[in-house]
């Protein structure tokens, strides 16, 4: 989560679960928490039972605001201008936590002359490249920063860190000490990132925010006043917030805009405080730590880039930052080889740094699936994933599948993305015939988690470990079993090969100790390899301060280090809750980084390190014993005093001073404004999705300009505001999960006593939208985009409010859960199969949140009359690819230098 | 049964001898109800497992007998879930015995029209071959401008959220010794 | 017949029938207080008590009744989660334009203080328990079906399907739909045995175990009406809407409920009679009605044959 | 432009507007209800039990009006209502376990002796009654023990009237509200309707001049139940719709006619016709037959509909000030635990 690392310094929730009952007010935005999370839920109303407000903005009123004190009802994909209206009132009206935002964020440092803001730039920051349609990132820099050596290099270190490699802190922050060169404490330059801010969100006014989302200006003022009422030193307000955000062209910037609120009112470090992401998977923040993601290695650490890193020296140089804990870049990453190859790496042969793979700027999944439908990737493993229903596009996703060579897919019944080649629409419509499609497909059986040992990490940050139960049965076996005996065949293949090709390959360290009859690899071998040890005396590290950058320790994860502490396994521990001493409850399982729970927890304490308020009381300086001490393992250098100033070449963590709770960030302050690390601007910027009925009321910049597009024919876009055809798709559409099922269904369609909760696909419409185009409550209705056209049943519910818009237009939302596909018990159409595959161009998400459709009564056509009847309705609308191309703003000012 | 017992065990005649005149409690409980034991009472093994679903991670116990799952319920000591579970959670035992689990692997040649068998070994001695194969003919060096690349563009895997980290571990690692980048998982959805 | 054990059905004692038969054997009175003022809908507890109880899967049907798709409680459903959108404010004279509210509640069997189903029931198969809570043996029940129109809240129902339809690890039973020939219903009734398996374990029912906001508390009874009252207090302070307790009070038509709730409106808004009665309290009126017809009708037949006087 | 498919109705779901102003009910009354769904559960019971609750009646009147007409010496019509009321009570059990949903366990019925069940007592009254009018009848036809015979028909006599009238209470024992309303006069409804079948079933087998007090039952039966069921309707008032619509309302109208017809028939034409005799009697024994399913059927109906149950509970609550709920300003409010 790059919103969360370049604003704090680590990609995961800055608070957890349980600290919630502690929150003053609660404000829930981006995520259905009661009907998607319902037992982490419990938090929540316990904060409320306590007295707490929860606000819930949202485009639905789901399960989640019906236990909310208040619910404000927004457009989809207007949250910026909701946030960023909060920022501007809670600054025009001084009701910021002056002494936090001074010394604990980056307010005061001032900016380079040469930025300019979107105010100023019509809709862009300064830096931006018409040709290559990105930004450089040069004039957004602190004033005065040293830029890394030379122009090539320049580059080299300047674009280092991006998507998830920034979502672990701005590597290479480019400080050469621990403070920014310049600064005004006052806060009164104009040019300080503090006034920046001012400017940036001047327009952001109760009315703008009303116009643009659709609620009342009284709704936004109650919001803003309720949550800066409950912030400060003796009260805490926590955010809420999942996929609802990141699921936008702008979703990093969405939290981004919660984070800067968030530092404005002192929420972050503190109990009640912080910013719950929520998860939707049992280890997502897991796969992200210890990553399958193309763009970085365990840890964070960033994948070697085509362009960028020519050697080693290149890439510590771009990564590692002089002050901070990214200072020890080099160890991270040297352990991690050790931990990969063993012996087979040395200094000598820089750790085979040279014969790692490579990236691009973008090998995302989509990516991938351009690159499938071009009939460029050949083999392809899905593991416990269903593409075919849950991803964007279903029919880019399922004919993608279908030009492949070989495909592998892994799971515990047959999904979609198995049986797409016998029994998917594209038969139906005869798009697809199973006699025309060449790719050999093997359906593994696997084994369920009660099958097997292993950690999960949740949402926040907790490794737990769980336990096999029972012998998988007949053919089904773990993913550690596959990949394990998957890697031992392929090296016994390769055992005799010469080619330098094969080298790497073959240097894997791949001894695990298997058990049972099955063979299956011992989980807890592979953790202790992720924890690391010392090569030499074989003792397992208690923590990443541990390592060395010579080679003579070993750990599969850095961040991960100290989870395996004195050859115990650190995430099996299960003491109960009751016989722990505080709701804390640290002897539970083991939370990354170094079991710590509320992570940057030194800000719960003042500059001297005393509690801000007794009430609010968490991490403090004991005096006597001169060390940090509280409820948490302190977030922290344990004995470094909170008036601790560094010397001067001070390096790493030393050059962090005692005043600065941010240990991962370069300066050890959280960042307002965020100089490095993002694609598309350093300050959070409203922009209208993609697909809009409406114009952006802000500039002629209509959309996010950096979003990410494709050229498939197979994913055609909607007209959006002032074109023509966009009465053809007038409506917003937002798709979401239900309590009773999981993501695509295959873990939920799959069992009776869930299907029979939600038996069938429906859509959600407001009864005047029912009556505007004659739907009726448990008839049907057809939803169309340019992609596709899917059939629901039609619930008509007040719970769909129409929204009231500027100029007096109203906006009808069109809910649409996307859990059914056509396999398991139940069965439907999916509604991603009416999505696009524009991303947000910092972690390519899609934007499935917000785009636009159209509805009428009926059921869809059958067969080859679908696609038909879903070409004739893009042909009205001028679509993009039948017509002349959309000229969008940005591509306008390519030709026009800005 | 000699009718002696018969009698005595007749609800009728209970009813007076047990001051329950109405028959309406204790003289019309039967044998069986009166000697049930919950299933969680007679599991061989109970297991402190964690939830498969959402992130939210909810402590289970695993109730064992003769080899297969008797019930998932919460367990009480988690700090998070304090025992609680969403019908999800609640359902995880239904999904590991679901209708339509599949315990066999499956195979479709190419152009195919229905499932064949194979056995796991063939199948992962065919898988093994498949990437070595692939990876030999797409294999780059560099890219068109010359730069280094060390990998295959031809190869992507895709999984891991609801993975366990140890799996997801041996994934990168492997897929990163044979070159292939392309790796994702549903975090990027 | 001997009146007097029926008498004491009338009285609105509190104290359910046959429960001190036990002696001391017999535990405190256990129950549910459903507050449904932090239900989130969730149906946990629907899914709790099928996984528990191995109730087979209750059909497939889509209702457009907002999102509740199980529709009522009957043989393969004894927990039901009810779904009423309001154009109401969730708080008193609430400032909302379109004020709008979700109410949801898990509905579950009373366990009457006094039980229709438990009279009625002609072979004993329905006892009343130790703790108090009411029980259909399973061994015993014949199907006769009296239950299913003396229960005031519709609870019980007769299983016209197999058991063992689609419960557990069963890939060759096909999916809820009209019996296949020669498959064979169940024919007895069920409903909530308030878990008494697991009750006599020590253990907490399992929707109540579950139930992730515990608006499902399960204890003594007498607890739980004490939290019941202090909670209602804390939600009339906070100005809740329509707030209110039913089934609490012992002095209602069936001497009070064994699982009780707070409801945020009327009870037939959630599908539930606003005043039940115990159809058996008037039960030893009918008998002495009955006997007078049957007096009646003894008389009346000699008398008309007499009419004619005798045949020589 | 391609065509749309036709909007398909739902599985069995009326298309309503929005999901909440789908609460008018079958009744067609405007009221509060969930989704329009019953409150209560339609019985699950099957033909069976109306056909037993007229073989019953007939057993039970045909038991006695055997033994009056033995001692006013109408020996032919007592044995004929002896043989009648036997039959009866023979196929009688038999119908009751083909209904039940276990009937291998029909013999739990008899595991207790609960007065708080009728079912559970008039299957003791049955076991009696069925028990004794057969040996008795068994007897006759072999003209043995007749000390036995008498006294075996001296029972069934006694056990007679409560097995026709019990059914009564069996029905309105239950929360259905048109059954549980007329509890005061289901009873009275089924013995009279009992009478009127054993005397119509006697006059099947005799000759005018041996039906006499037969005919007289029948014809007496019929009235009296006419008048009862007038009695019941008009104190049931609005739950006593149901007999006016439906099956149920078919059934009443018909049980009306035939029986009247029957009995006008026996009166007019009785004492000399012998075929006007019979038809008579199969008219009223057709008319009692429908009579019975007519109480069946309402019941049904009046379950379905959630108004009847909610209506006379709500204006139970306003005129008696009896509930089930307890509103805040009821209670103590304990100190606030802050808002």
């Amino acid at each position: 989560m790059p919103s969360l690392g370049t604003s704090f310094g680590r990609g995961g929730a800055t608070t957890f679960q349980q600290d919630l009952q502690n929150a003053d007010c609660i404000v829930i935005m981006g995520s259905n928490m009661a009907e998607n999370h319902p037992v982490g839920f419990q938090w929540v109303m316990e904060a409320r039972e306590r007295g707490a407000k929860v606000l819930h903005v949202d485009p639905r009123f789901t399960r989640t605001s019906a236990m909310a004190t208040k619910h404000v009802g927004i457009r989809a994909g207007s949250d910026i201008a909701f946030l960023g209206g909060i920022v501007n009132y809670v600054l025009q009206n001084d009701l910021y936590f002056r002494e936090y935002v001074e010394h604990y964020t980056n307010a005061p440092v001032i900016i380079r002359e040469e930025f300019a803001d979107t105010e100023e730039l019509d809709g862009l920051f300064s830096g931006w490249d018409p040709e290559q349609g990105e930004y450089d990132v040069q004039t957004w820099m602190y004033e005065g920063m040293e830029v890394h050596g030379s122009a090539g290099q320049r580059e080299e270190g300047f674009n280092a860190t991006k998507g998830e490699q920034s979502g672990h802190g701005g590597h290479g922050g480019g400080l050469q000490h621990g403070e920014p060169p310049a600064e005004d404490k006052t806060m009164q330059h104009p040019r300080c990132v503090f006034q920046l801010l001012k400017r940036h969100y001047q327009r952001y006014t109760p009315e703008f925010v009303a116009e643009t989302c659709g609620c009342t200006v009284e709704e936004f003022v109650q919001v803003a006043e309720t949550l800066a009422a409950n912030s400060g030193r003796d009260r805490t307000s926590a955010f809420v917030y999942a996929v609802g955000w990141t699921q936008h062209t702008v979703g990093v910037q969405m939290i981004r805009c919660a984070a800067v609120v968030q530092q404005l009112l002192g929420n972050i470090g503190r109990p009640g405080g912080g910013i719950m992401a929520l998860r939707g998977h049992a280890s997502i923040q897991g796969s992200t730590d210890i990553p399958t993601l193309y763009n970085i290695l365990p840890g964070y650490l960033p994948m070697p880039h085509t362009e960028t890193y020519g050697d080693l020296e290149h890439y510590m140089q771009a990564n590692t930052s002089p002050t901070g804990w990214w200072g020890h870049f080099r160890a991270y990453f040297v352990s991690l080889m050790k931990a990969y190859f063993g012996e087979n790496a040395s200094d000598e042969n820089d750790w085979l740094f040279e014969s790692l793979p490579r990236i691009d700027d973008d090998n995302s999944v989509y990516f991938t699936v351009e690159q499938m439908l071009k009939g460029k990737v050949k083999g392809y493993i899905i593991a416990g994933e269903n593409p075919a229903v849950g991803h964007a596009n279903g029919k880019a996703q399922r004919l993608g599948l279908s030009r492949l060579e070989w495909l592998v897919v892994r799971d515990v019944v047959e999904i979609e993305s198995a049986a797409f080649w016998y029994d998917s629409p594209e038969v139906e419509s005869g798009e697809l015939k199973p006699e025309e499609c060449a790719t050999e497909i093997f359906f593994l059986p696997a084994a369920s988690h009660t099958e097997k040992d292993g950690s999960f990490t949740n949402t926040q940050r907790l490794l737990q470990w769980h336990w096999q139960a029972v012998e998988p049965k007949e053919d089904c076996r773990s993913e550690l079993w596959f990949y394990f005996h998957l890697g031992r065949l392929i090296k016994q293949k390769l055992e005799d090969s010469e080619d330098e090709r094969d080298k790497l390959v073959k240097a894997l360290r791949w001894e695990y100790p298997t058990h049972s009859g099955i063979l299956e690899p011992s989980a807890e071998a592979v953790l202790q390899e992720v924890n690391g040890w010392e090569i030499e005396s074989g003792k397992f590290l208690s923590g990443y301060p541990e390592l060395k950058d010579d080679g003579s320790t070993l750990c599969g994860c850095w961040i991960y280090c100290g989870c395996f502490e004195d050859g115990i396994n650190q995430t099996a521990r299960k003491k109960p809750h009751w016989e722990q001493d505080s709701y804390v409850a640290n002897q539970w399982a083991w939370a990354w980084p170094s079991n710590r729970h509320i992570i940057y927890n030194r800000a719960s304490a003042d500059p001297d390190g005393k509690p801000w308020s007794e009430r609010k009381r968490y991490v403090w300086w004991d005096g006597e014993q001169g060390k940090w001490t509280g409820l948490d393992t302190p977030d922290f250098e344990e004995t470094k005093e909170p008036h601790y100033v560094p010397p001067d070449g001070a390096a790493a963590e030393d050059a962090i001073a005692g005043g600065h709770p941010f240990i991962m960030q370069a300066d050890g302050r959280s960042w307002l404004y965020v100089p490095q690390g993002l694609e598309d601007g350093p300050l959070p910027t409203h922009y209208e999705p993609h697909e809009s009925p409406f114009d952006n009321p802000l500039y002629s910049q209509r959309a996010n300009p950096r979003r990410q597009q494709n050229d498939l024919a197979e994913d055609p876009y909607n007209p959006v505001d002032g074109e023509p055809g966009t009465d053809v798709y007038p409506y917003v559409v937002t798709t979401y999960r239900l309590t009773e099922h999981h993501t695509a269904g295959g873990m939920t369609r799959s069992v009776n006593y869930l299907s029979e909760l939600q038996p069938a696909m429906f859509c959600e419409v407001h009864p005047d939208l029912a009556a505007e185009v004659g739907l009726e409550n448990g008839g049907w209705a057809t939803i169309y985009t340019s992609r596709s056209a899917i059939e629901a049943r039609v619930l008509v519910t007040d719970r769909m409010r129409p929204l009231r818009m500027k100029d007096g237009r109203t906006v009808h939302q069109v809910g649409l859960p996307y859990h059914w596909g056509k396999r398991g018990l139940v069965t439907g159409d999916s509604a991603n199969d009416l999505a696009h595959m524009v991303l947000d161009p910092n972690v390519h998400i899609q934007e499935v949140k917000a785009f636009t459709c159209g509805i009428r009564p009926g059921r869809r056509p059958r067969g080859a009359d679908l696609p038909r009847f879903v070409a004739e309705l893009r042909e009205r609308a001028h679509s993009r690819r039948e017509q002349d191309p959309r000229v969008e703003p940005e591509e306008v000012r390519k030709t026009t230098p800005s | 049964m000699p009718l002696a017992k018969l009698l005595e065990s007749w609800p009728a005649l209970r009813q007076l001898r047990e001051g329950d005149p109405l028959g309406l409690g204790k003289a019309v409980q039967s044998p069986r109800s009166q000697s049930l034991v919950p299933r969680i009472d007679e599991a061989e093994h109970v297991v402190q497992s964690v939830c498969p679903y959402c992130a939210v991670g909810c402590g289970q116990l695993v109730y064992v007998k003769d080899g297969e799952i008797t019930q998932i319920e919460g367990d009480p000591a988690s700090p998070i879930s304090r025992g609680r579970l969403c019908p999800k959670g609640q359902a995880s035992k239904s999904y590991a015995q679901s209708p339509i689990r599949e315990y066999k692997v499956k195979y479709r040649r190419p152009y195919g029209t229905e499932w064949e068998e194979l056995s796991l070994e063939d199948a992962m001695e065919m898988i093994a071959e498949r990437i070595v194969k692939t990876r030999a003919e797409t294999w780059e060096w560099e890219t068109e401008d010359g730069n280094p690349a060390n990998r295959t563009m031809a190869i992507g895997n895709l999984g891991g959220a609801t993975l366990d980290n140890e799996e997801n571990y041996l994934i990168k690692k492997l897929m990163t010794g044979l070159g292939i980048v392309q790796v994702e998982n549903q975090a990027r959805i | 017949m001997n009146p007097g054990p029926l008498t004491d059905l009338m009285e609105p004692t509190g104290v359910p029938a046959g429960w001190e038969a036990y002696g001391d054997e017999r535990k405190p009175r256990m129950g549910f207080f459903t507050d449904t003022s932090v239900c989130i809908g969730c149906k946990a507890c629907e899914v709790a008590c099928k996984e528990w109880n191995l109730i087979p899967e209750d059909g497939r049907v889509w209702t457009g009744e907002s999102y509740d798709n199980t529709s009522q409680l009957g043989a393969n459903s004894w927990r039901h989660v009810a779904f009423v959108e309001q154009r109401k404010p969730l708080y008193e004279g609430a400032s909302d334009e379109n004020p709008l509210r979700w109410l949801m509640s898990s509905d579950v069997c009373k366990h009457c203080t006094h039980a229709a189903c438990l009279d009625v029931c002609p072979t004993g198969s329905l006892f009343r328990t130790e703790f108090g809570t009411v029980v259909v043996q399973e061994d015993i029940c014949n199907g006769c079906g009296y239950c299913v129109p003396a229960c005031p809240f519709g609870v019980l129902d007769q299983r016209k399907i197999p058991s063992t339809l689609n419960v557990g690890h069963k890939p060759d039973l096909p999916p809820i739909g009209p019996l296949e020939r020669g498959e064979k219903k169940d024919g007895r009734v069920w409903k909530c045995t308030l878990c008494y398996d697991r009750l006599k374990g020590g253990h907490e029912p399992a929707c109540a175990k579950a139930c992730p906001t515990k608006s499902i508390q399960f204890g003594p009874l007498d607890e739980l009406r004490e939290r019941a009252d202090a909670r209602l207090g804390k939600l009339a302070a906070e100005g809740w809407n329509a707030a209110q307790l039913y089934g609490r009070d012992p002095d209602d038509g069936v001497g009070g409920f064994g699982a009780f709730f707070l409801l945020l409106d009327d009870p037939e808004v959630y599908g539930l009679p606003p005043d039940p009665v115990v159809t058996t309290r008037d039960l030893p009126e009918m008998w002495t009605n009955m006997l007078a017809a049957a007096g009646a009708l003894l008389g009346g037949i000699t008398v008309l044959t007499l009419l004619g006087g005798r045949r020589k | 432009m391609t065509e749309i498919h036709p909007l398909s109705e739902p599985d069995g779901k009326p298309p309503g507007t929005t999901s909440w102003d789908r609460s008018i009910t079958e009744a067609g009354t405007e009221m509060r209800s969930y989704y329009g769904r019953p409150v209560i559960k339609e019985p699950v019971w099957t033909w069976e039990i109306p056909a037993y609750f007229f073989t019953g009646g007939l057993a039970g009147a045909s038991a006695v009006l055997s033994t009056a007409a033995k001692l006013t010496g109408h020996e032919k019509l007592s044995r004929t209502s002896l043989y009648v009321g036997a039959a009866a009570d023979i196929v009688s059990p038999a119908l009751l376990v083909s209904d039940l949903g276990r009937p291998e366990r029909f013999h739990h019925m008899l595991r207790v002796v609960k007065v708080t069940s009728p079912m559970n007592i008039g299957s003791w009254v049955l076991l009696v009654s069925g028990g004794a009018s057969s040996t008795a009848a068994l007897l006759e036809l072999l003209g043995w023990l007749k000390p036995v015979k008498l006294a075996a028909e001296a029972v069934s006599t006694l056990a007679g009237p409560p097995l026709a009238t019990y059914t009564g209470v069996l029905v309105a024992d239950t929360a259905v509200p048109v059954w549980h309303d007329a509890r005061k006069e289901l009873p009275w409804i089924f013995g009279a309707s009992a009478a009127a079948s054993a005397g119509a079933a006697a006059c099947l087998f005799l000759r005018p001049r041996e039906a006499g007090p037969a005919r007289r039952l029948a014809i007496a039966g019929v009235l009296a139940e006419g008048a009862l069921m007038q009695a019941m309707e008009l104190r049931l008032g609005t739950v006593g719709d149901v007999y006016h619509k439906g099956t149920a309302g078919k059934l009443s109208w018909a049980a009306k006619g035939l029986s009247t017809a029957g009995a006008a028939l026996l009166l007019k034409r009785g004492r000399r016709s012998r075929a006007a005799t019979a038809v008579g009697g199969a008219l009223v024994c057709a008319g009692e037959l429908c009579l019975r399913w007519a109480v069946f059927k309402a019941g049904f109906q009046s379950a379905r509909d959630p108004s009847y149950v909610v209506e006379s509970q709500r204006r139970r609550v306003e005129e008696q000030g009896t509930k089930a709920t307890t509103r805040p300003e009821q209670r103590p409010a304990p100190p606030s635990h802050g808002a």
